[in-house]
């Protein structure tokens, strides 16, 4: 860059700040409109059973109910987020129909004058439920014979005629067996919560001329108007979506969850609608980072060179898929790590069990890899008898190598990344690694 | 009982962006009568500062003060399309987007100057402050703001631009894997320093150290907040926080701030770190991104800090003090 | 349901509210009084986001029936502002960019203020106790503390030129 | 039911007037750190409620031997006071200033574990409550006063107004142990007070918080050091037997296996601290 900037690289005093020490910034669900509908959701007490019947009798004498909304009021009731971009089938309810695949998942939208008696008309909704058996563990859900959670076919989401995400790079049986060692690992993570400080939320506002103005904290605007106007059949131009300040993110915020209701009880009502999460719900029920169990299985050279990498990884997608299918595809672009590795075999199951849906978040299918991995490169030091700088310097990738997924790596820096890195703690780092870049290799090493 | 002292390292990269739908944004820039300059997108900041960055994006390649430039965002009815904010795509598209319609207007803004200083165009340069000169003759020089004024009334032209960014569609092999999965690729090594206390299995995070190399900074000081935010998230990660404390059961999930465990301000260790700044090839001045990826390499740093602090490597997450304890049992 | 009609002092002047029985101060501040720095993020006294002073001690008012607080000084963020410029708390968050999203800005200034308010010049350890209620997902704390720090700072060289 | 009626009695004549009244549907509550989460999020729905902040159970005094407290005075209140140390510790170990400000010393008594910390502190001083009812007032040993999970000897006439503790000389130290340092639920909490003659324990009071139905005392541990000069064999014993008897159970922060192992961790620090050589400090401790 030759010129020279002036106020790109300035920590220049943030254009909200003043707005956010005075707490003067408008969070969505800072606003309240006359005559504002609150919707609360009468939602499954059970994994997984028959949804038999749902008896609104006693509900609907609570003072101030107004109308509930059950599966026959949506229009488009099974879809999918990413359909959007491709991606079948349609398989997410709305509002349940006849069966509940996972604890939390919604059943009837209750719209009363005040959020208590919303609460306590969802209090009188009685369920007929009949429980049936349930899956949580990934492995399990594959075996033959486990409890089927999807409608529409077995436990994993059939990526292009697979039942998982490969990645298939030179051939790692011949690299297991020139390896001298074999070195073999499983690592395993729990559902973590979001937890934005601000709870999902939207409110929608019928305007004068059949439009609807929607005020929601999602992440993605258009993709949850698109995703809106398909559940409701609405032409998109028919909505409005407003954002503005958002409370935290961090992934929780893409799931087009509280829209398409809250815009549906405008319709219906022709008054404002308010549909924000409570904090368990947003703890219990809204979508998680997926869990994942991931076997890394290596083959390596005497001097700690990395020729062969077997993965094969399982990520928990709940009961249903939001964007879980997604992060399986960029799990398998990275589950490799960055390191220059010839022969590379990845499968990576994005698998169905009766837990809340999982869907993004921050480090999106690549953050348990680098867990995974970076684990995985000191059980591989400790096995050759090197230390885990060496380890990384030997076999960190540079610019021109082929990666996995046979895109020519480029703007790597690795290598002089862990240099500055060795310099802040006062690690002395052997010369060798000291004069490394990542420069491309001289090409008589091609690809390696 | 004893407290042992470990660290432990990791080495990451990670990608700006996605590609499996296409991954566009599209931005618009005009000047105002009062001859400051609207930027329209629909892009959300999560908290981040993307408002403030895009700022200095645009004001950056329009040649005016950074408080020149208003962000006008998240309105679908105002704002064209933006896939969304997540996967450190935001700066790198929104403002390559930004850039481009940024540098529409300026083109506009030049030809003008160019009839009111009768000089060619293409003498003519932008100081950074909101001054249109011919290059090396100083004296020769109009305020931005007033031919932005002066467009609107006096020769009743629009100083505006668009401008737009895609990473193309690009789909995966389903047999080999073969994709193009991102546009650049940011990078950290991060060392945990941590304390196992050997009879309560606690693992106290005495410090978490990192370089990264994101490519150009456009304000330093938030690129940091993302790095220290990171950072206790990745601690977070490690070792406290699960939905299902027991996973693959279902039993005892957390439904409020106290069961869900996550590091208090008591917790949070020193955090340090060293920025490098190789440009990208294709990002807005060099632009790669971080916000998505800073919880990434602290997690394995500290679960490789603790196995070298106690001999126990624990291979899943959350690391609790019990899982320590019983693997401290199986070491004796 | 009769309602009940609750009078209370806020920001220095006594405000009349009609609400239904058992309405907390967090819904009455932030639903009939425009209080919108008083924020909503668990309503079950765990992240301190809605935090006001009550005769001057932090309270979480998504806990209080609004009954509660008849009679008594309640102050919001609202109330902490000046008309014009920042409070200083406010200026050292900002310049400290103790803050990213600003959900649990509010809470963490109204909480730093009190504590002020008890302790000129408190130790880290006494800041970081008294942050211990109030959450935050974003920065990792260490530039909260460290706006708060430098605003005790700052307060002591005003003590020292006053 | 939405709550149709909110009472602030100014007396507790008046309070137990309106429990005459409304019931067992009559919810009664404190400081409302418990209650009010329930009600907000619609899990309990009360239709009249009680609160007791203006029912004129503020006070804390002391009155002769015994440090007499109003079961409205809010835990911050016990940080303020220094006759009995062991309080403040406890209180100081509880959740965060905003709530210690609002919850109440007689409201931690009720709290579910793995909560209620200063109960176990009162446990170990030996505390009394006093439960006050149409037919006046009776006491009894705090001992005695749990009788389940959130069950309890009060009957349901009557209110706890007061909780009494014996100032009397001793060596005490309160130890919370949760995943955190500050603001979070209990893995164990350990009470100790032991009279101590010529360096020889002759009484002793352990009690366990977050692990069991409610704070339990440990009678095995107590029998294990009473008679010892707290020698590394009777506290190692006094540890293992707490683990043994001590109903610890599983939830979101800890499992069983981890509570009853920390069980006998923080027993033994506790003893070990209170056996330094400077001599069991009369009212000393972490």
């Amino acid at each position: 860059m030759t010129t020279e900037l002036h106020v790109v690289g300035q920590s220049v005093a943030r254009s909200d700040g003043v707005g956010s020490v005075t707490g003067r910034s408008l969070f969505t669900a800072d606003r309240s409109f006359p005559g504002m509908l609150h919707l609360k959701m009468v939602r499954s007490p059970v994994h997984h059973a028959l949804l038999k019947g749902v008896d609104l009798s006693e509900a609907e004498k609570v003072r101030g109910f107004v109308r509930a909304l059950t599966h026959a009021d949506v229009p488009h009731n099974v879809y999918t987020i990413l359909g959007l971009i491709g991606v079948e089938p349609e398989e997410e309810f709305v509002l349940a129909v006849d069966r509940v695949r996972y604890k939390g998942e919604p059943i009837v939208a209750i719209l009363a004058e005040t959020e208590a008696a919303a609460m306590e008309a969802v209090s009188k909704v009685r369920l007929d439920l009949e429980e049936l058996p349930a899956v949580f563990d990934v492995e399990e859900a594959l075996q033959p014979g486990a409890p089927v959670v999807t409608h529409w076919g077995n436990n994993t989401f059939m990526f292009e005629g697979h039942n998982c995400r490969r990645v298939r790079y030179g051939d790692v049986e011949q690299g297991f067996a020139e390896a001298d060692h074999i070195v073999e690992g499983v690592y395993s993570t729990s559902p973590i919560e979001q937890a934005p400080l601000e709870t999902t939320g939207c409110i929608a506002l019928p305007e004068a001329n059949g439009r609807y103005t929607v005020y929601t904290n999602t992440q993605a605007l258009y993709f949850s108007l698109d995703n809106t106007s398909i559940i409701l059949q609405v032409p998109g131009n028919r909505l409005h979506f407003i954002g503005g300040m958002v409370g935290g993110g961090f992934g929780g915020k893409v799931d087009v969850i509280v829209e398409p209701l809250a815009t549906l009880g405008a319709m219906k009502t022709n008054r404002p609608v308010r549909y924000v999460y409570s904090r368990s719900e947003e703890m219990q029920v809204s979508s998680t980072r997926s869990a994942w169990k991931i076997r890394v299985k290596d083959g390596v050279t005497s001097d700690g060179r990395i020729i062969a990498r077997k993965v094969t990884s399982y990520a928990d997608s709940g009961a249903y898929s939001r964007q879980t299918p997604y992060a399986l595809t960029k799990h398998a672009a990275n589950a490799a790590g960055p390191y220059a590795i010839p022969n590379v075999w990845i499968d990576a199951y994005c698998v169905y069990t009766n837990r809340t849906p999982t869907s993004a978040m921050r480090g999106f299918g690549v953050t348990m890899a680098s867990f995974a991995i970076e684990v995985q490169m000191d059980r591989i030091a400790e096995r050759v008898g090197v230390d885990p700088w060496t380890i990384r310097f030997l076999n960190a990738y540079r610019n021109g190598d082929i990666k996995p997924h046979r895109k020519p790596a480029e703007d790597a820096t690795l290598i002089e990344t862990m240099q500055a890195a060795a310099v802040l703690v006062g690690h002395d780092l052997p010369e060798a690694f000291k004069a490394m870049t990542s420069d491309p290799r001289p090409t008589q090493e091609g690809g390696r | 009982m004893a407290r042992l002292r470990g660290t432990g390292m990791a080495a990451v990269n990670y990608p700006t962006g996605m590609n499996l739908g296409g991954d566009p944004s599209q931005a618009l820039v005009h000047a105002t009568t009062s001859g400051s300059f609207i930027v329209t997108l629909s892009a959300t900041d999560l908290g981040q500062g993307l408002r403030t960055v895009i700022g200095q994006i645009a004001a950056e390649t329009l040649g005016v003060a950074y408080e020149e430039v208003v962000i006008d965002t998240a309105d679908t009815d105002t704002g064209p399309h933006d896939m969304g904010t997540f996967a450190s795509r935001a700066t790198h598209r929104v403002g390559n987007a930004v850039k481009a319609a940024a540098l529409e207007a300026r083109q506009a803004v030049l030809e003008l100057a160019a009839e009111e200083l009768e000089a060619a165009v293409e003498d003519l340069v932008t100081d950074g402050h909101g001054n249109v000169l011919v290059n090396g003759v100083p004296s020769r020089s109009l305020r931005i703001a007033d031919l932005a004024s002066r467009a609107q009334f006096q020769y009743g032209r629009t100083i505006a631009g668009r401008g737009s960014f895609m990473k193309p569609k690009s789909g995966v092999d389903p047999e080999t894997g073969a994709m193009d999965p991102d546009s650049t690729e940011a990078h950290a090594c991060t060392i945990a320093e941590v304390e196992v206390d050997t009879e309560t299995g606690e693992v106290a995070v005495l410090s978490i150290r990192s370089a990264y190399e994101v490519g150009r900074q456009v304000n330093p000081a938030l690129v940091r907040g993302q790095i220290v935010g990171g950072a206790w998230m990745g601690m977070s990660h490690a070792l406290y926080e699960t939905t299902e404390p027991y996973y693959p059961s279902r039993d005892h999930s957390p439904k409020d701030f106290a069961e869900y465990l996550m590091p208090g301000p008591r917790e949070v260790p020193e955090i340090d770190c060293v920025v490098l700044e190789m440009p990208s090839s294709n990002g807005p001045y060099g632009v790669k991104g971080v916000g998505e990826m800073t919880a990434n390499s602290p997690i394995p740093a500290i679960v490789n800090a603790i196995y070298h602090a106690c001999g126990v490597r624990i291979d899943s997450l959350p690391v609790t003090p019990e899982a320590i304890l019983r693997g401290l049992d199986a070491l004796a | 349901m009769d309602k009940v009609i609750v009078t209370f002092e806020l920001a220095g002047r006594d405000v009349d509210v009609m609400v239904s029985p058992m309405t907390t101060l967090q819904s009455v501040l932030r639903n009939q009084l425009g209080h919108t720095a008083v924020k909503d993020g668990c309503r079950q006294g765990g992240c301190g986001s809605c935090t006001v002073l009550v005769d001057g001690e932090p309270m979480m008012s998504c806990l209080l029936p609004v009954e509660d607080v008849a009679g008594r000084s309640v102050i919001t963020l609202e109330g902490i502002t000046p008309t014009d410029g920042l409070h200083p708390i406010q200026q050292a968050f900002l310049d400290a960019n103790g803050y990213q999203c600003g959900y649990c800005t509010p809470g963490m200034i109204v909480v730093a203020k009190a504590l002020l308010d008890h302790n000129p010049s408190p130790s880290r350890d006494e800041v970081v106790d008294a942050l211990s209620g109030n959450v935050c997902r974003c920065t990792g704390y260490l530039p909260i503390i460290e706006a708060i720090e430098s605003a005790v700072r700052a307060a002591g060289q005003q003590e020292a030129r006053a | 039911m939405t709550v149709t009626s909110y009472f602030l009695p100014d007396s507790v004549p008046e309070a137990l007037g309106l429990l005459e009244t409304h019931g067992s549907s009559l919810l009664v509550m404190a400081g409302g750190t418990v209650a009010m989460p329930l009600i907000n999020e619609g899990i309990s729905l009360p239709g009249v409620v009680m609160g007791l902040r203006r029912a004129g159970l503020d006070r804390i005094e002391r009155v002769g031997a015994e440090l007499r407290i109003g079961a409205t005075v809010t835990l911050t209140r016990l940080l303020d006071q220094d006759t009995v140390p062991m309080l403040r510790q406890a209180a100081g170990r509880t959740a965060s200033w905003s709530i210690r400000n609002m919850g109440t010393v007689g409201g931690n008594l009720f709290t579910p574990p793995p909560g209620g910390d200063v109960a176990v502190a009162l446990l170990a001083l030996d505390a009394r409550v006093t439960l006050t009812g149409p037919r006046g007032d009776r006491t009894v040993p705090l001992s005695e006063f749990w009788t389940g999970f959130m069950t309890s000897d009060l009957r349901p006439d009557e209110l706890l107004t007061s909780i009494t503790v014996p100032i009397e000389p001793g060596a005490t130290t309160f130890v919370k142990f949760g995943r955190k340092h500050a603001n979070t639920p209990a893995v164990v909490t350990v009470a100790v007070h032991l009279a101590v003659q010529g360096g020889t324990v002759t009484g002793a009071r352990i009690a366990l918080g977050a692990a069991g139905p409610h704070p339990m005392r440990a009678p095995g541990a107590e029998a294990a050091i009473t008679g010892s000069a707290l020698e590394p064999e009777a506290v190692g014993e006094a540890a293992a037997a707490a683990a043994r008897e001590c109903q610890a159970f599983t939830d979101g922060v800890a499992s069983e296996w981890y509570r009853r192992r920390m069980v006998g961790v923080f027993v033994l620090r506790a003893l070990t601290e209170l056996a330094q050589p400077a001599g069991p400090a009369i009212g000393g401790g972490a």
